[in-house]
């Protein structure tokens, strides 16, 4: 789960790390206002939407007067941004944060995720901050300094102290910086994030070490036990697919090919679209009904397929375990006397009962075309599409 | 494979009187499986599916001698059973269950390492399908007849998939020693490296399957651990050709966040470990098949 | 650092241990208000000093009516309390502690401190609440149970559930058990506590799960980062003498015999009471004045054993290794410049320059014994004893 | 002894720069010590006492090839002091500091599991003297002088009373491999049996003289151990036979609080591991002296 900047900037400054004064704004009255109580002379307008690269994009707008940020806040609110991570659909500017402008003299990169490897938290900084960190990972990998964290005892001062002393930041300010980092540390492992990602991390003329920029993602399966982040959740930022999916607790991701596919099991699901593409087809989805495959899923996950302009053609692949061909199969009747599909759809059911799954759908009055392993399926699916 | 289950290992069911515990119990039962009771803390003392429960895995273990145990609790709970688990005495414990927090997962292995190597629970999952070694045992939620008894060890992140390996194994009548699913979390109890390494060692097997997807760094570390260290040919599909970049596909685990995490290029490294690739998953197989018959 | 049971009982139940409702009182007037505003029909008027075993030395006292509770704080406010523990002169009472009274169906044991082989922290628990650890041990050592945490990972639930079936709490009260030992556990590290004692840990005939008496002591060196838990020291319960020395930074033990010591390093000073044992005294302190022996220790060391009215002779003990024996002699005869010592003072100096240290004290006017070894130091103490 | 500390040893001042830090370190290079450098974070470039002065340990292991600290910081840094001399690969270091909490001991020696043996720091310490090889080099703050070199290994918690029994030695013309100041905390980085099984392995070490105190349970442990698996012959003293139950003793680790933690109960137990016992604190050197003519 993504939050947006003004939250995760919230969160890190109740773990100790110094950021501007700012506020939330959901009008260009407000706006104004908000510049006034902020004060200064320099503003930072910036459109709150789930994507990095929002300057690019003209989500962020320097403003030398109240007047200007309530119209920047004019300009931005209800627009729908293009980044290079939202995609060609957008994503809608609901929420604003004003922000006092920094004098940068340093930006620095600091960010912090999971080691699947060495399965331990790492700590990520290097002196170009701005960039992404694949493109300092490309362009200046020689500036990237790591520490691996031994989750038993935390991140340790001298760790942090290490960093600071890496990137190069002046004695005086070191202890601050070590601070920072261990702040963002413990943000990061006692929330259950994912992922915490400053940057840039600044040092102003005035010699304050500032989070400018700054996300954080948490683990979905820890929210039962954070309620006060998975408040924070803001569903106009993500596709209404995916959010009817999750809600739903189906696994659905949208793509851009024409052929929608419904699976059980997230491998299966994976394998399925690699042989559409095989068959010279592209999958409009992914989806993973659960291993269970049961028939409340079933109708759900019809419903979610169809939902999709794009898709042409749906592939059922099924493989029946615990759970069995022939309830799935009624499932899959039972959902089509619900759901109208109005495009070719393709069933390879597989596994426990298999014969008498197949036997049901014939039997029934579906209009359907059976396939029986997962290449053939594939090929029918694609073939379907071409007709 | 003895390392993990055989014939003999004594069964527990963590979470054991609830449906899901209830039904896999009585399904593992049925497929021959020697479960000796559960665990259901407060319901110790009492009888369920006409085998005892108790309190503790503590007291499961000294009453039972249980050495096995498969946990059907709620996420929330998952890390503190399998550690409970681990303190017992469990030496392969199997967690089902989808849905574990990270954070939870790092620390149950972190609280692992005070053990020594050889007393260290086999950590299976979670979010997986379990163990089975065809006609010996099964300690997971599988469907048991689609397996063969054979000679082939099969490993895999997803369930399903690892059903559609052995269902086409089946069907080229080659049978499987046993079958692991490592589970499809970013973190798992047993990597591919883990598991891989112990089919090496066991008698039972001649050849690995290796099912693996998109997303972290298990196939390309057990890829590297065979080419210095295995003499028995591996086999391995990685599904998610075609996964966009940064999109976690239904796994928790399968996102592709760094150089080599990607399908085309785990495929690349573990071909140059000397690694069996099977173009698609409809070959797997007929991969395995062509195999055998040049060994 | 030892604190009030009611202290005690205020941070266990900030971790969500349950206690029953009381108030602090420092007169009966007050006494009797508090017991109206608790309510109820019974009260247990409890003092408060550093010690366990109150009961029998008359330091509880059950009331039934708010007037009763006035007369038993009367009865026990700047009175001094001698039990098992506080040594013959006891402790005097400043503070009333008034509860509700309890109806217990049961008392238990659990007590949590550091486990010094295995480097981590160890619960026990047992059946016989009420009765000390030291009884249990001695008495019903098959009613206790153990659980070493990993301090890694924390105290698990599981292992909670343990101790609570081990208990044989009955399975509606094994959650509330089990969030009870937690709580514990998390004070006790969370505080850098070296000892957390409930006992009894009672439940109630109401099924309630309550800390009825409860102890903790907390580590000296840690105070520094844990200023809510130094504020609760209270020095009234401690030795005047011992209190004048760690205000001081030396280390004191208050004695029973008669000779008194100076002495840098707490083993040479262990070692030197052996010797003052074996050559038949008896010590009337163990007094560290610090590896270095500074002159401004040793001034104060001086006063501090003068202050003690049984000491008959003073063997000073000063094995010099950096600091040289020159300087600790200076030390001396500085200090006794400043003190008037009119018992015989015997003077060990060893190390380094000890013949110009013996040197100074011979040709200072000063009255004393000069020793050579320690044995010879222990005799010449002895035989001045009995001069 | 080599394994501890030599000649070659390189060393580093952890707060170098500090009062504490600056003294001792002169007396070390006066012995003779092979000081190389110190870490004071922020002074990272800048000389003291003409060697250089660096703001990591890493930073110092990297230029100078150091492999043996010692730390002069206060008790509230130390165990990040500690931690930070372990992951730059330091191999020994001494903490003399006194006051560090006990829970932050606990948390460096778990920190510590992550190393395995062979690439383990070893920690010496806190709340003690340091160690000196007479002769060869001293990471400590003793007085170098009253130890003659020889072949009796000290190991003891108490500073003052581990020169008594050098001082004792050198009177009676014996000399010291090593000595080892373990300290007097309840927990500390090296215990008895740690050091006890490094001498035993030292060819420079003929016979150890452990001078232990109330309180704990590492000199019945050294004990044990060295009934088990010691040839060289061990005498050992126990201070605090008058000292009363449940106070503390000045070291915040002297307090008997358990069965065998008295020093009356001590001795008994080491009797029967079959080491020597020297029967009062002024007979350590004659003690000793009677065992190496029985040799």
């Amino acid at each position: 789960m993504d939050i947006h900047e003004y939250q995760a900037k919230k969160i890190l400054s109740d773990f100790g790390v110094t950021i501007p004064r700012g506020g939330i704004v959901y009008s260009p009255e407000n706006a104004e206002n908000k510049a006034r109580e902020i004060g200064g002379s320099r503003w930072v307008v910036k459109a709150q939407i789930h994507s990095g690269a929002r300057g690019k994009a003209g989500g962020i707008i320097v403003c030398d007067s109240p007047l200007e940020v309530a119209q920047a806040t004019d300009k931005l609110l209800g627009k729908k941004l293009v980044t290079n991570q939202t995609g060609p659909e957008g994503k809608i500017v609901n929420r604003i944060y004003i922000e006092e402008a920094t004098d940068i003299e340093r930006e620095l990169y600091l960010g912090l995720v999971f080691d699947r490897s060495s399965e331990s938290i790492m700590v990520v900084a290097s002196t170009e901050g701005g960039m992404s960190v694949e493109e300092i990972s490309k362009e200046k990998p020689e500036t990237i300094i790591r520490s691996k964290i031994e989750v038993a005892v935390g991140m340790q001062s001298f760790q942090a102290r290490e960093l600071a002393f890496g990137l190069g930041i002046e004695p005086d300010l070191i202890r601050r910086a070590s601070e920072t980092i261990v702040g963002c540390y413990k943000a990061f492992s006692e929330l259950d994030a994912t992922m915490v990602e400053v940057n840039p991390l600044v040092i102003s003329k005035q010699k304050q070490i500032l989070a400018l920029d700054c996300k954080m993602s948490f683990d979905n399966n820890a929210m039962f036990r954070r309620n006060q982040v998975s408040e924070l959740r803001d569903k106009t930022q993500e596709d209404s697919k995916e959010v009817f999916a999750s809600d739903r607790g189906l696994n659905y991701v949208s793509l851009d090919g024409n052929i929608g596919n419904i699976i059980n099991g997230a491998g299966l699901a994976m394998a399925s679209m690699d042989m559409i593409k095989l068959a010279g087809g592209s999958p409009a989805n992914f989806l993973d009904v659960g291993g269970g495959a049961t028939p409340e899923k079933i109708v759900k996950a019809f419903k979610l397929v169809t939902m999709d302009e794009k898709v042409k053609v749906i592939l059922v692949n099924i493989f029946a375990g615990i759970n069995r061909c022939d309830w799935v199969a009624e499932g899959i009747v039972e959902a089509l006397k619900k759901i109208e599909v109005n495009v070719p759809l393709v069933i390879r059911l597989a596994g426990t009962n298999v014969e008498k799954g197949n036997q049901i759908l014939k039997e029934s009055k579906i209009n359907y075309i059976e396939a029986n392993t997962l290449e053939d399926a594939a090929n029918k699916a694609v073939a379907a599409l071409n007709k | 494979m003895t390392v993990l289950i055989d014939k003999k290992s004594k069964i527990i069911i963590q979470g054991f009187t609830g449906k899901m515990g209830t039904f896999h119990a009585d399904e593992m039962i049925k497929y021959g499986s020697n479960v000796v009771g559960g665990v259901t803390p407060g319901k110790g003392g009492s009888k369920h599916l006409n085998l005892p429960v108790f309190n503790t895995v503590k007291d499961a273990v000294s009453e039972t001698g249980a050495d096995a145990s498969i946990l059907f609790v709620p996420p929330a709970f998952a890390a503190d059973s399998a550690m409970e688990a681990a303190d017992a005495g469990i030496k392969t414990c199997v967690a089902i269950v989808d849905g574990i927090p990270s954070h939870d997962m790092i620390r149950i292995k972190r609280y692992m390492r005070r053990y020594t190597k050889s007393s260290k629970m086999t950590l299976v999952g979670p979010n997986c399908a379990g163990i089975i070694s065809p006609g010996k045992s099964m300690l997971g939620i599988m469907p048991g007849h689609i397996y063969k008894e054979g000679r082939i060890g099969i490993i895999s992140r997803s369930g399903t998939l690892g059903y559609e390996a052995a269902q086409q194994l089946k069907n080229l009548n080659i049978g499987v020693s046993t079958s692991v699913g490592i589970g499809g979390d970013p973190i798992n109890g047993s990597s591919f490296r883990d598991i891989i390494e112990k089919f090496e060692t066991d008698n039972e097997t001649d050849a690995i399957l290796m099912i693996g997807e998109i997303g972290g760094p298990q196939e390309v570390a057990a890829g590297e651990f065979a080419k210095e260290n295995m003499k028995k040919p591996v086999i391995a599909y990685i599904a998610g050709l075609t996964a966009p970049k940064g999109r976690v596909m239904g796994h928790a685990g399968a996102i592709v966040s760094a150089y080599g995490e990607s399908a085309i290029e785990k495929v690349e490294i573990l071909k140059e470990c000397g690694i069996t690739i099977s173009k698609n998953p409809s070959v797997m197989g007929d991969t395995v098949k062509a195999v055998l018959e040049k060994m």
